[in-house]
């Protein structure tokens, strides 16, 4: 059980917020996998992962990320704070 | 060190003010204010700020305090506000206090520099009936280079 | 360009404020105050600071017009006072007014490396019964290399 | 006729902020030898030029600058404003 967050436009496309997933997936890039595969408008939020940024636990890290005791996930674009 | 996230407005006069005073050793002050600009022909309507609450604190604490390993501050002030600004409004502030000014300076940049491209927050223009997440520059990305150490 | 050359004090917070309302075309504020430092174990009475009337105008208006020729700026604000000031005080104030931020803050760095070295002000320290002429230091003449083009 | 002026611890040094001197001299060198010949206090002034500056006309230059049409030369030492 993970909690997975979107922000911006990767929330506007999905159509919410957040969401508690049910995973087996090891690593970041293999959670995008399981909800591309579920419909089109994850496929849709996830189709260039580049223009993505992603967060475990609340600290910016890669795709290739562990997930191993991870609680929150979160994707979004790139930042455009100050 | 000063860190505060919030929707409400802040008045950066006083907050200048109250930053600079009653510090006996500081010789420097540099201040950043960052406004909604209304740049016409596309005259906008509002901005809306997206965070990501308790990681945007995390974040901005981290940047902080590794301005505060680079230089000799004697202290950081930081305010982001998100939802709903218009033209003309302040998004945010930032201030740093050093005994010298090269210090303050280098700090204050460094701040914002981090805080455009590793806080969540996320601009949204709204103009008329359309509505526009402001992307991302290369530009910004790029400026953090210069504070990665070379060795 | 607002230049001013004073005795008395001015608000920074209040001069922050008025310098940055009201301009549409403007997304970042940078300012930086220059206070009296209180150094134990030598702690300094007042300060007096003397310039040179006349020159000390036209000076900081030539190098606020440099400033608003190498860097796109909307305004730019300097006050500086002389005469007799107390730990705490502060000494003088810049901001400048930019769409981006890179601008605004090297317009703002610039405008100091060269009122420090530039504009005729002597700061005098008296602490007790002995009173010394602040001496120049190299690393501010130095870092008006920065600026200085290369070609 | 030209006005000559002094700043911190030059205008010390000499005792007085601003006098008013009859000079032939064609440039700001030849100004400084005229006034070191007058008195101790103005040779020990400027003793070292290396440590001063000059104003001509309320313009930063040199101790080489010429003097025609000046009617103002300061010296003082390197400013410490800001």
């Amino acid at each position: 059980m993970i909690d997975v967050m979107y922000f911006a436009w990767v929330r506007e496309r999905i159509g919410l917020p957040r969401e508690t997933v049910e995973t087996t997936a090891t690593t970041v890039a293999e959670l995008v996998e399981e909800l591309k595969a579920r419909e089109e408008r994850y496929a849709m939020a996830f189709s260039d992962i580049s223009a993505l940024r992603v967060a475990v636990d609340q600290e910016l890290t890669d795709f290739d990320a562990p997930l191993a005791r991870a609680r929150e996930v979160a994707f979004f674009p790139p930042m455009t704070g100050g | 060190m000063d860190i505060r996230v919030q929707e409400g407005p802040f008045a950066q006069g006083e907050e200048l003010d109250a930053f600079a005073k009653g510090r006996p050793d500081v010789g420097a002050v540099v201040s950043f204010t960052g406004l909604v600009r209304d740049l016409a022909p596309d005259p906008m309507k509002h901005m809306e700020i997206e965070h990501y609450p308790g990681m945007t604190e995390r974040a901005i604490t981290t940047i902080a305090e590794e301005a505060q390993q680079r230089w000799s501050l004697a202290d950081v002030l930081v305010i982001h506000r998100y939802g709903r600004l218009r033209p003309g409004d302040t998004i945010m502030m930032v201030a740093t206090a050093s005994r010298h000014r090269a210090d303050a300076f280098a700090a204050a940049e460094f701040l914002m520099d981090y805080l455009k491209s590793r806080a969540p927050f996320w601009k949204k223009e709204v103009t008329g009936d359309d509505a526009e997440w402001v992307a991302a520059k290369d530009e910004d990305e790029a400026a953090l280079d210069r504070w990665t150490p070379r060795d």
